[in-house]
C-alpha cells in the first residue's frame, strides 16, 4: 500500500497556555473524502489550518504532517507558499467575504495559475475559464469579469473551489464548505466535491459539524472533541457501531425530538394573516420611477393558541419580513394581520396589549442582547408593553420566575450577557420572550446557530414551556429537521408565496409542491438503516 | 449611472447655494467700511462716499447677493476694493501658488504615508510598527506653523539650502518654484502623512483580518504579496475618504502656512482680504474654497467606484 | 494722521533711502527690498497707503519739490520758484525736457491736472487738505505754473513733497493703480500682488542717472518670516523692519548692518477725554504717573525709541523735554487715584496690530494694574481698531502712533477722536496759523506741547524709532523717515 | 467582571503614557488656580530674558515673566477652551446623530448629513478668522469657532455607528416592547456607542488643543494678560536664536499634550473595543 496522502502524527497546537489541538494522527489515503466532524471549538479548523501552516498569530504547532510521504513542517514559508495552491487547496465556510470584493473573479482564479504555475495572465484566465466551468459557472453565463457581489452565495463557493482546484491538488481541504448556504444550495456543492474527488486522484479533507453531510460523502470519518479525536472510523462503521459515549450522544442529539405536546381539543385562532403583501419602495433617483421590490406576495396563514407552526424556506424567501410584519415592525402594502382579534398595524399607533401578545427569539445569541445592561433590565424590557408597569420588586420577581423557567439561577439576573455562553444565552432570550406571558412566541432561526447538543437542549425547554404555558410558536426555520422536532403544522415558503402547507410529517414525508419535494431531497439524512 | 452622476450634480449645486448665502450673510455681518479702511483716518466723509459708490457698495442686500451671484455664475466675480483688479484675476493668480503647494503636500503625504501604514501592518506589534506609530503620533501633535518654523531655521537660516519663503513665479522656471514649495509642502505634509499613515495601517490591518487575505494565503500568496496584491487595494477605500476629508484640513492649514512662508496664496490672499475688509475677495474665495472641497468630495465618490466594483452599479 | 501712517509697520517701513550716488561695480545692480505691507495700489494720489508711497516716492514718481533724507524739502520737478510778498502767490519754473515712462513730457499742463484733480470735488486723494488752501492753478507757459492760495501758508513748499501730491498725467492716470506711469527713475515692470513689485531703471530719465538697474519690493508681513528672509538672505534691506528684538543679532554679524533712525511717529496712549471716569483730569494725571516709559521701551521696542513728554518730535528744534511732569511715580497716581475717589476702576484698552501696541498694552495694562486700575485688553485689526476706536470712539485707552509730521493740530479738533475740547488750546493753534515769525512761532509751538502735557490728555509714551537692516555692502539708504519712502535713486552696492 | 479584570491588568502602554502626560497638564492647570510660582500678570522687563535658574526654573520671557507660571495657567486656557468646545460639538453633534440615525434613509437624515457636508466644506480656519472679524478676537469666540467644526465631527461618527447599533437584534426586540426611536436612541444606542464618543472625544479633546494654538498664534484666541500656549509661541518666535526656551517649551507644552491625549483615546480604543480585545 502507497503512503497516505496526508498523514498527521501527533499534531498539537497551542495558542497560550491553552491546548486547541491535542495529540491527533490521522492518515488521507489518495482519492479519498475523510471527514472530521466536531461541535464548534473542538478544533477541527485549527487541524486543518496547522497543516497548510496558516494558524493565527500566536499559535504554535507540533508534532508533524506529511504530504505524499513529504514533510509539511519542516519546509519553511517560502517553501510553504509553493505547497499551498498547488499541492494543498482550501475553500472556507464564508463565501461572501472569502473572496475579494475588489477583484474579478476569473482574475482570482487566474492567480493561483499565474503565481505557481508562472502563466501570463492572459494564458491564466483561459485556464481560469475553463476551471470556473468545471464547477458549473461557463463562462457564457457568468462571465470573468463579474465581481464577486454580483454572484450568489452557491456561485461564490463554486468560484472558491474553482481557485482551490485549479492547479489540481493533491489534497483539498474544505472546512465547513456549505455551512452558511441554502440546502438545495448545499446539495449542489456537495455533489460538485464529491464528483471532483471521484474523477481524479484528489483527497478531500472535508470538516463539518453536520455529521449528516459526511454520511452521503465521506469513507472514513474522525469525530473531534476538545482538541482531540475521540473516534475514528470508516464511515458506515462509525456510524453503525460507534463505541465511544460522545459520537453516541452527538448522533443522538441531532436526530432528536422532543417529547410530543398535546394540543388542545378546541383551539380557537390566535394569529390570522390574509393576502398579506410586504414590500418596499426603494429610492427614486432622478428621472426613474422608485423601483419596487416584493418580499412577500399575498400570503394568507393562520396560528391557533397553543399550536406550534413552522416556516420553513430558504434565504430571501421573505420569512422574516414577514416575521418583522407581525411584530408590527414593517407596514403592509396590503392584507391584513389580526392577533388575538385585534388588527397589527405598524408604528407606534399599534395598542401595547396586542404586542405584549407576542414576543420573539432571534437567531443570534450575541446580538440579541444590549451588552450594557445587565440580565434583569434585558429580561424586564418587555415590561413596558403593561399598562401598569409591575413595580420593580414585582419586576425582579418576574425575571427570576423566567429565568428559572429556562433553566437559569435567579441569581443570574445580576450578571452582563458577555458572562454567559451561546446556549444560556438562547435561554435568557426566552426567558424575555416569556417574562410577559405572550400568548405566541415568534422564534426566527432560534436553534440554528447552536451546536446539536445544545440544539437539543434548547428544543427540549421549549417544548416543556409550551406545554407548561400554552404557548403557540411559529417555527422559522430552514433546517426540515428541527422543523420535524418541534412542529405540527408546517408552511413552505418561497419567493414570497406560501407554496404548500400542512401537517408537518405528511408534508415532508410526501410532499405535494415540486419546491418542497426539492427541499427534502436535498436536505443531507444519515441513512435510517445506520442509526437505528 | 448617468442619473446617478445627475442627481450628484444637483445636490452639489444646492450645496453650493446654500453655502453661497451662508458666506454672503457671514461677510454682511463682518463690521468695517471697506471705503474708509483704503481711505485712513483723516478722509472725509465725502470723499468716503465717493469711494463707496465707486466700489459698488451701495444697494440692499438682497440686491448685492444676486449681483454677486449672477456674477459668478457669468464668471465675473467683481473688482478687488484694494487691488482695484478683477477678483477672478488675483484668484487665478494665487491659484498658481496654492494649488501646486496643495497637490505637492497632499502628493508627498500620501506616497509618505500609504507605505509607511502597509509597513507599520505588515510589522505589526514589532519594532518597525512600534516606531512608526510613535513617530506619527508625534507628526500629528506637533503644530504645523511650529514645524515650519523649525524648518525654516534648520534649512533656510543654518543650513541655507532654501530660502525662507517667498514664491519665485512660474516664470522664473519650474524648478525654482517647486524648490520655493518644498518646505510649505513638508510642514503642511507632515501631520496630513501621520494621519494618514496611521489611517492607512489600521485599515490594512482591518483588511488583514479579513476572510478573502486568508483564502489568497491558502493559495499559495507569500505574506508580502497578499499585502501588496489585496490588502492594499482594499485598504484604499477608507484611506479615500479621509484623504478627501483631510483636503478641507489641508486649505486651513495652508492659510497659516501661506503666512509663514510668506507665499502669495489664496490662504494669504483671504487672511488679507479680511483684514483689510476687502471683503469681496474673501467672499469669493471662501465660496472657490468650499467649491472645491466639495468637488474633491464628489471626485472621491467616483474614486471610490474604481476602487470599489460594489460601488459601480448604484 | 492716516491709518496706514499710524502704523508703525508702515511706519517703520516708511523709511526713506537716499544714498548718495556710487557708481556701482559691474558685481550687483540688483535690489531686493523688504516691506511689511503691500501696497493695495501703486497710485499715491488716490490711496492713504504708506506702502504705495514706500514703493513709487521719488522711484516711480516725483512732485515739484521732494524730501530729502535729512528731512529737508528741496526742489524735484520743479527747477526753482517764487513767492509773492503776501505769500499768496507761488510761481514754479519746471525742468525741460523731462518725460513720463509712456514717452509723453511733462508739462505745466500735467501739474495742473495733477493738483486740480487732487483737490476736485470728487477726489479720493487722501491728503485733500494739503490742498485746500489752494485757490487756482494756472498755467503761464509749458514750462512755468503758477499757484495762488487763498490763505498764506507757511508750510505750502512742504506739502509739495508729499506722495500724495505727485505729478501725474492726464493720459495715463486711468491705470495708475496698476500701471502706474511717473517720471522718476524707476519703471514699474512687473507687480505679483500679494508677493512683489518690481522696478526697472527708466534708461530715458530726465535727472541723474541711478546706479541700480533692477529693484524688487517684497511684501512680507510676517516678523519671524522677515527675520528668516533677512538671514537666510533672500532680502537685501528691510528698512522698516518689524522685529527690533533679534537687531542685536544682526548687529553682531557682518554680513549686515543695522540701522537705526528718527520717524515722525508720536507714540501715545490715547485716552478718551470724554469717557466716564477719563474726564477727570486727576485720574488721567494718574495714568501717566503710573506709566514707566523705559520699561515700555524697552519691553515692547527692546530699547529702541525715544520718551517723549508731549506731541511733539524730540528731533524738531522746538521740542521741549516735558517728560518730568509725568515722571513713573506709582504712589502718586494711588494717591491722584484716591483724592479722584476712582479705586478699582477698570477701563477698556484697545490695541491695533503693529506690536507696539500690542506688546506696550501689555506692560502698561500691568503698569496700571499696579497702581489699582484694571484693564480689559482687545487686540484689534485696524478695520475695527477703525470703525470702534477712531470713528465710534467707543473706547477708554487705546495705544497708537501718530506718524504725521507737525500733527500737534489734531488736538485743536475737539471731534478728534481722543475728544480733547480745549479753548485755551485751540486759541494757540489759531495764533499759529498766522504767525510767520520764527520766533513767535516757536514760542506758541512750545506753549501749545506744554498745554497737552499739563491737562495729561494723553499718554505720552515715545518717539517710535526707525530700525532697518541691510546687507553691509547696500550704500545709501535713508536712516530716518521725514516720509514714508524707500528712495533708491542713491542706492547702490560696494564690492 | 473577567473583561474587567483582564483590561486593568492589560492596560495598554500607549494608555499608561498618554494619561500620565495629560494627567501631567491636567495637574498643572489645576494647580495654577492656587498657586503658580510666579504672579502671571507681573511684568519685570529688568528680569526679561532670562535663562532657567532657581528662582525661575524655565526661565523668563520677554516681559520677565516666569515661564514655568506662564506654561501652567496656559495649560489652564487651552485646555479649557478645548474641553468646552468639545462639549459644545458632542452636545450638538451627538443628539444630530443620534436623530439621523433613527430616521435613516429619510429626510431628516438627510438634511443632517447635507448639513454636515456643508460644515465639512468650510475651511475651518476662514470661518475662524470671519467669526473674530465679527465679534472680536476672545477665547470665547476661539471656542465658538472650534465647537461648530467640532459638530459635523461628533455627528458622522454618532450616526455612523449608531447605524450599526440599529442593526442589531436586540434593538429590534426592544422595538417588539412597543419602545419608540427617542426612547431606543437614549437607552440602547447611546450607551452602546460610548465608547466610540470617548475616544472621539479624546481625540477631539487633542485637536481642539491644537486649533487653540493655531488660532492664538494668528493672534484670535485668549486675549493677554489671559496666557495661552500659542500666542506665548507666536509671540517669541522671532526670538528662537537667542532667547529659544521661549518658543520651544510652550511648543513642547503643546505637542506632549496633544501626544497624551492621542495616547489615551488610542489606548482607550484598544481598550473598551471588544474586538480588539480579543485579538490582542
Amino acid at each position: 500500500m502507497s503512503a497516505p496522502r496526508l498523514a498527521i502524527e501527533g499534531l498539537s497546537v497551542r495558542i497560550g497556555d491553552m491546548t486547541v489541538v491535542d495529540r491527533i494522527t490521522l492518515s488521507i489515503g489518495a482519492g479519498k473524502v475523510f471527514g472530521l466532524a466536531g461541535e464548534s471549538g473542538s478544533g477541527k479548523s485549527m487541524t486543518a489550518l496547522a497543516a497548510i501552516g496558516l494558524l493565527p498569530q500566536g499559535a504554535v504547532r507540533s508534532g508533524a504532517a506529511r504530504l505524499d510521504g513529504n514533510d509539511l513542517f519542516g519546509l519553511d514559508e517560502a517553501a510553504m507558499c509553493g505547497v499551498r495552491g498547488r499541492h494543498i487547496g482550501m475553500i472556507f465556510q464564508e463565501p461572501m467575504t472569502a473572496l475579494n470584493p475588489v477583484r474579478s473573479i476569473g482574475d482570482q482564479v487566474a492567480e493561483t495559475l499565474v503565481i505557481h504555475a508562472g502563466m501570463h495572465r492572459q494564458a491564466a484566465r483561459d485556464v481560469a475559464a475553463d476551471r470556473l466551468d468545471r464547477v458549473g459557472l461557463p463562462a457564457d453565463r457568468i462571465g470573468l469579469d463579474r465581481y464577486p457581489h454580483e454572484l450568489s452565495g452557491g456561485q461564490r463557493q463554486r468560484v472558491m473551489i474553482a481557485q482551490a482546484i485549479a492547479l489540481q491538488p493533491a489534497l483539498l481541504i474544505a472546512d465547513e464548505p456549505t455551512t452558511a448556504l441554502d440546502v438545495t444550495t448545499q446539495a449542489g456543492i456537495l455533489d460538485l466535491l464529491g464528483g471532483l474527488v471521484a474523477e481524479g486522484d484528489m483527497s478531500l479533507l472535508l470538516i463539518t459539524h453536520d455529521l449528516a453531510v459526511l454520511a452521503g460523502l465521506s469513507s472514513s470519518i474522525a469525530v473531534m472533541k476538545d482538541g482531540r479525536i475521540v473516534e475514528t472510523g470508516e464511515t458506515e462503521t462509525l456510524f453503525r457501531h460507534h463505541s465511544h459515549a460522545y459520537t453516541a450522544s452527538l448522533l443522538a442529539a441531532s436526530n432528536h425530538r422532543p417529547q410530543a405536546v398535546p394540543l388542545p381539543d378546541k383551539a380557537d385562532p390566535l394569529l390570522r394573516i390574509e393576502d398579506l403583501r410586504l414590500g418596499y419602495r426603494g429610492r427614486g433617483r432622478l428621472f426613474r420611477a422608485a423601483p419596487l421590490s416584493e418580499a412577500v406576495r399575498g400570503v394568507s396563514l393562520s396560528v391557533d393558541e397553543g399550536e406550534s407552526v413552522g416556516l420553513v424556506g430558504e434565504s430571501g424567501c421573505g420569512k422574516s419580513t414577514l416575521a418583522r410584519a407581525i411584530l408590527g415592525l414593517e407596514p403592509p402594502r396590503g392584507g391584513s394581520i389580526t392577533l388575538a382579534g385585534t388588527a397589527v398595524t405598524a408604528g407606534q399607533m399599534m395598542p401595547a396589549h396586542t404586542r405584549a401578545a407576542m414576543q420573539i427569539v432571534f437567531q443570534d445569541p450575541y446580538g440579541s442582547f444590549n451588552p450594557r445592561h445587565p440580565v434583569e433590565r434585558l429580561v424586564a424590557e418587555p415590561f413596558h408593553l403593561l399598562d401598569d408597569a409591575p413595580t420593580r420588586a414585582e419586576a425582579s420577581r418576574a425575571v427570576g420566575a423566567a429565568l428559572e423557567a429556562v433553566g437559569l439561577s435567579p441569581q443570574d439576573a445580576g450578571k452582563y450577557i458577555h458572562e454567559f455562553s451561546g446556549g444560556q444565552r438562547q435561554r435568557i432570550a426566552i426567558a424575555r420572550a416569556l417574562v410577559i406571558r405572550p400568548k405566541l412566541i415568534i422564534l426566527d432561526e432560534a436553534v440554528s446557530a447552536l451546536d446539536v447538543s445544545i440544539r437539543a437542549q434548547i428544543l427540549d425547554l421549549l417544548a416543556g414551556l409550551r406545554r407548561e404555558f400554552g404557548l403557540a410558536y411559529l417555527f422559522i426555520s430552514h433546517d426540515l429537521g428541527v422543523v420535524r422536532a418541534i412542529t405540527e403544522r408546517v408552511l413552505v415558503m418561497k419567493d414570497g408565496a406560501i407554496v404548500e402547507s400542512g401537517e408537518t410529517e405528511r408534508v415532508l414525508a410526501s410532499p405535494a409542491h415540486p419546491y418542497t419535494a426539492e427541499l427534502v431531497a436535498a436536505s443531507p439524512q444519515i441513512p435510517q438503516e445506520w442509526v437505528a | 449611472m448617468l442619473s446617478y452622476i445627475l442627481s450628484r450634480l444637483v445636490a452639489l449645486l444646492a450645496s453650493l447655494a446654500v453655502a453661497s448665502v451662508v458666506i454672503f450673510v457671514m461677510i454682511e455681518m463682518v463690521p468695517g467700511d471697506p471705503a474708509a479702511f483704503m481711505l485712513g483716518l483723516n478722509a472725509a466723509p465725502d470723499t468716503v462716499a465717493a469711494l463707496r459708490a465707486e466700489l459698488g457698495l451701495g444697494g440692499s442686500p438682497v440686491e448685492r447677493y444676486l449681483r454677486w451671484v449672477t456674477g459668478m455664475v457669468q464668471g465675473d466675480f467683481g473688482i478687488s476694493y484694494t487691488y482695484q483688479v478683477p477678483v477672478a484675476e488675483l484668484v487665478a493668480a494665487r491659484l498658481m501658488v496654492s494649488l501646486p503647494l496643495a497637490v505637492m503636500a497632499l502628493l508627498l503625504s500620501t506616497l509618505i504615508a500609504l507605505p509607511v501604514g502597509l509597513y507599520a501592518a505588515s510589522r505589526r506589534g514589532r519594532a518597525g510598527d512600534w516606531s512608526v506609530m510613535g513617530i506619527t503620533q508625534l507628526g500629528i501633535a506637533i503644530p504645523n506653523f511650529w514645524f515650519a518654523m523649525i524648518l525654516v531655521v534648520i534649512f533656510a537660516i543654518q543650513l541655507r539650502w532654501f530660502s525662507a519663503g517667498g514664491f519665485p513665479g512660474w516664470d522664473a522656471g519650474v524648478l525654482a518654484c517647486l524648490k520655493a514649495l518644498i518646505l510649505p509642502a513638508v510642514a503642511l505634509a507632515l501631520p496630513q502623512a501621520s494621519i494618514l499613515a496611521r489611517v492607512m495601517r489600521s485599515a490594512v490591518l482591518e483588511v488583514l483580518d479579513q476572510d478573502y487575505i486568508r483564502t489568497a494565503r491558502a493559495k499559495g500568496l507569500s505574506h508580502r504579496r497578499t499585502l501588496t496584491d489585496h490588502a492594499f487595494r482594499n485598504a484604499l477605500i477608507p484611506v479615500l475618504t479621509i484623504i478627501g476629508l483631510q483636503f478641507s484640513f489641508l486649505i486651513a492649514g495652508a492659510i497659516i502656512i501661506e503666512n509663514v512662508f510668506f507665499l502669495p496664496g489664496l490662504g494669504r490672499l483671504v487672511f488679507q482680504g479680511i483684514t483689510q475688509r476687502d471683503l469681496i475677495v474673501v467672499e469669493s474665495v471662501v465660496m472657490l474654497l468650499v467649491f472645491a472641497v466639495i468637488l474633491v468630495n464628489f471626485m472621491v465618490d467616483i474614486a471610490y467606484g474604481i476602487a470599489d466594483p460594489r460601488l459601480r452599479r448604484q | 494722521m492716516t491709518l496706514h501712517r499710524t502704523a508703525p509697520a508702515w511706519l517703520a517701513l516708511a523709511a526713506a533711502t537716499i544714498m548718495g550716488a556710487q557708481t556701482a561695480l559691474a558685481a550687483q545692480t540688483s535690489i531686493t527690498v523688504g516691506m511689511q505691507l503691500e501696497p493695495p495700489n501703486l497710485d499715491p494720489t488716490g490711496g492713504a497707503a504708506a506702502a504705495i508711497d514706500e514703493v513709487v516716492y521719488a522711484n516711480v514718481f516725483e512732485g515739484l519739490t521732494r524730501y530729502r533724507a535729512d528731512g529737508s524739502v528741496a526742489p524735484a520737478l520743479a527747477k526753482s520758484w517764487t513767492i509773492s510778498d503776501d505769500g499768496l502767490v507761488y510761481s514754479f519754473t519746471l525742468h525741460s525736457g523731462v518725460k513720463f515712462h509712456d514717452g509723453s513730457a511733462m508739462d505745466a499742463e500735467d501739474v495742473k491736472f495733477s493738483l486740480d484733480r487732487a483737490r476736485a470735488e470728487d477726489s479720493t486723494n487722501a491728503q485733500k487738505r494739503l490742498f485746500t488752501g489752494i485757490a487756482s492753478v494756472d498755467v503761464v507757459d509749458p514750462m512755468t505754473v503758477k499757484i495762488t492760495l487763498s490763505n498764506p501758508d507757511g508750510g505750502f513748499i512742504t506739502n509739495l513733497a508729499w506722495g500724495d501730491a505727485v505729478i501725474v498725467a492726464p493720459e495715463s492716470i486711468d491705470a495708475a493703480k496698476t500701471a502706474p506711469v511717473g517720471t522718476g527713475p524707476f519703471t514699474v515692470s512687473r507687480w505679483v500682488q500679494g508677493d512683489r513689485v518690481e522696478l526697472a531703471r527708466n534708461p530715458d530719465y530726465w535727472g541723474d542717472a541711478v546706479a541700480l538697474e533692477k529693484a524688487t519690493f517684497k511684501f512680507i508681513s510676517d516678523p519671524t518670516a522677515a527675520f528668516a528672509a533677512m538671514m537666510a538672505g533672500d532680502i537685501d534691506a528691510f528698512p522698516g523692519y518689524p522685529a527690533p528684538e533679534t537687531l542685536p543679532q544682526f548687529d553682531a554679524d557682518p554680513r549686515f548692518r543695522v540701522m537705526v533712525g528718527s520717524t515722525e511717529g508720536e507714540t501715545i496712549l490715547s485716552t478718551n477725554n470724554k469717557a466716564e471716569h477719563l474726564s477727570d483730569i486727576r485720574i488721567r494725571q494718574a495714568i501717566a504717573h503710573a506709566i514707566d516709559r523705559q520699561a515700555i521701551i524697552d519691553g515692547a521696542m527692546f530699547g529702541f525709541g525715544t520718551p517723549i513728554g508731549t506731541h511733539f518730535a524730540p528731533h524738531n528744534p522746538d521740542y521741549v523735554d516735558l517728560t518730568g511732569g509725568s515722571m513713573h511715580d506709582p504712589d502718586r497716581a494711588r494717591a491722584l487715584l484716591k483724592e479722584a475717589g476712582a479705586e478699582n476702576i477698570t477701563l477698556s484698552l484697545k490695541l491695533p496690530p503693529p506690536s507696539y501696541a500690542r506688546r506696550g498694552g501689555e506692560i502698561i495694562a500691568a503698569q496700571l494694574r499696579e497702581v489699582g486700575i484694571g484693564t480689559e485688553i482687545e487686540n484689534l485689526e485696524w478695520a475695527q481698531w477703525l470703525e470702534q476706536v477712531f470713528r465710534g470712539k467707543d473706547f477708554d485707552l487705546t495705544i497708537v502712533s501718530h506718524t504725521e509730521p507737525m500733527d500737534i493740530g489734531i488736538y485743536a479738533n475737539p471731534d478728534y477722536y481722543f475728544q480733547y475740547d480745549s479753548a485755551d488750546f485751540q486759541g494757540l493753534i489759531n495764533d499759529l496759523k498766522l504767525a510767520s515769525d520764527p520766533a513767535e512761532r516757536k514760542s506758541l509751538l512750545q506753549a501749545a506741547q506744554r498745554r497737552i502735557a499739563d491737562d495729561y490728555v494723553n499718554g505720552y509714551l515715545f518717539q517710535l524709532a526707525r530700525t532697518g537692516v541691510a546687507n553691509a555692502k547696500i550704500n545709501g539708504l535713508w536712516e530716518n523717515a521725514p516720509t514714508q519712502a524707500n528712495d533708491l535713486t542713491g542706492v547702490s552696492w560696494s564690492d | 467582571m473577567r473583561q474587567v479584570t483582564s483590561a486593568f491588568v492589560k492596560m495598554p502602554t500607549s494608555l499608561i503614557v498618554g494619561i500620565m502626560l495629560t494627567s501631567l497638564f491636567l495637574v498643572a492647570a489645576l494647580v495654577s488656580f492656587l498657586w503658580t510660582p510666579h504672579a502671571v500678570e507681573s511684568l519685570n522687563i529688568a528680569a526679561r530674558l532670562q535663562p532657567p535658574s532657581g528662582d525661575h526654573l524655565l526661565g523668563t520671557d520677554h516681559f520677565g515673566r516666569d515661564m514655568l507660571s506662564m506654561l501652567m495657567v496656559g495649560a489652564r486656557t487651552s485646555i479649557a477652551v478645548a474641553i468646552v468646545a468639545v462639549g459644545i460639538g458632542m452636545g450638538l453633534g451627538v443628539p444630530l446623530g443620534l436623530l439621523a440615525a433613527a430616521h435613516r434613509g429619510g429626510w431628516l437624515d438627510d438634511l443632517v448629513m447635507r448639513g454636515n457636508d456643508l460644515v465639512f466644506a468650510f475651511p475651518s480656519l476662514v470661518i475662524a478668522i470671519l467669526i473674530t472679524a465679527v465679534f472680536g478676537p476672545s477665547a470665547f469666540n476661539a471656542i465658538l469657532a472650534i465647537g461648530i467644526f467640532n459638530m459635523p465631527v461628533f455627528a458622522r461618527v454618532t450616526r455612523g455607528s449608531a447605524l450599526a447599533v440599529w442593526t442589531q437584534d436586540f434593538i429590534l426586540a426592544a422595538r417588539v416592547s412597543g419602545k419608540g426611536a427617542a426612547r431606543i436612541s437614549v437607552e440602547h444606542i447611546l450607551p452602546n456607542i460610548a465608547n466610540v464618543l470617548i475616544v472621539q472625544g479624546t481625540i477631539q479633546f487633542s485637536l481642539g488643543i491644537l486649533a487653540e494654538a493655531g488660532l492664538s498664534y494668528v493672534g484670535l484666541g485668549a486675549q493677554p494678560p489671559l496666557p495661552s500656549w500659542g500666542r506665548m509661541l507666536a509671540d517669541s518666535q522671532t526670538m528662537i536664536s537667542f532667547a529659544p526656551h521661549l518658543a520651544v517649551l510652550p511648543g513642547l507644552a503643546i505637542i506632549a499634550t496633544v501626544l497624551g491625549l492621542n495616547l489615551t483615546g488610542d489606548g482607550l480604543r484598544d481598550l473598551l473595543d471588544p474586538r480588539l480585545r480579543r485579538q490582542r
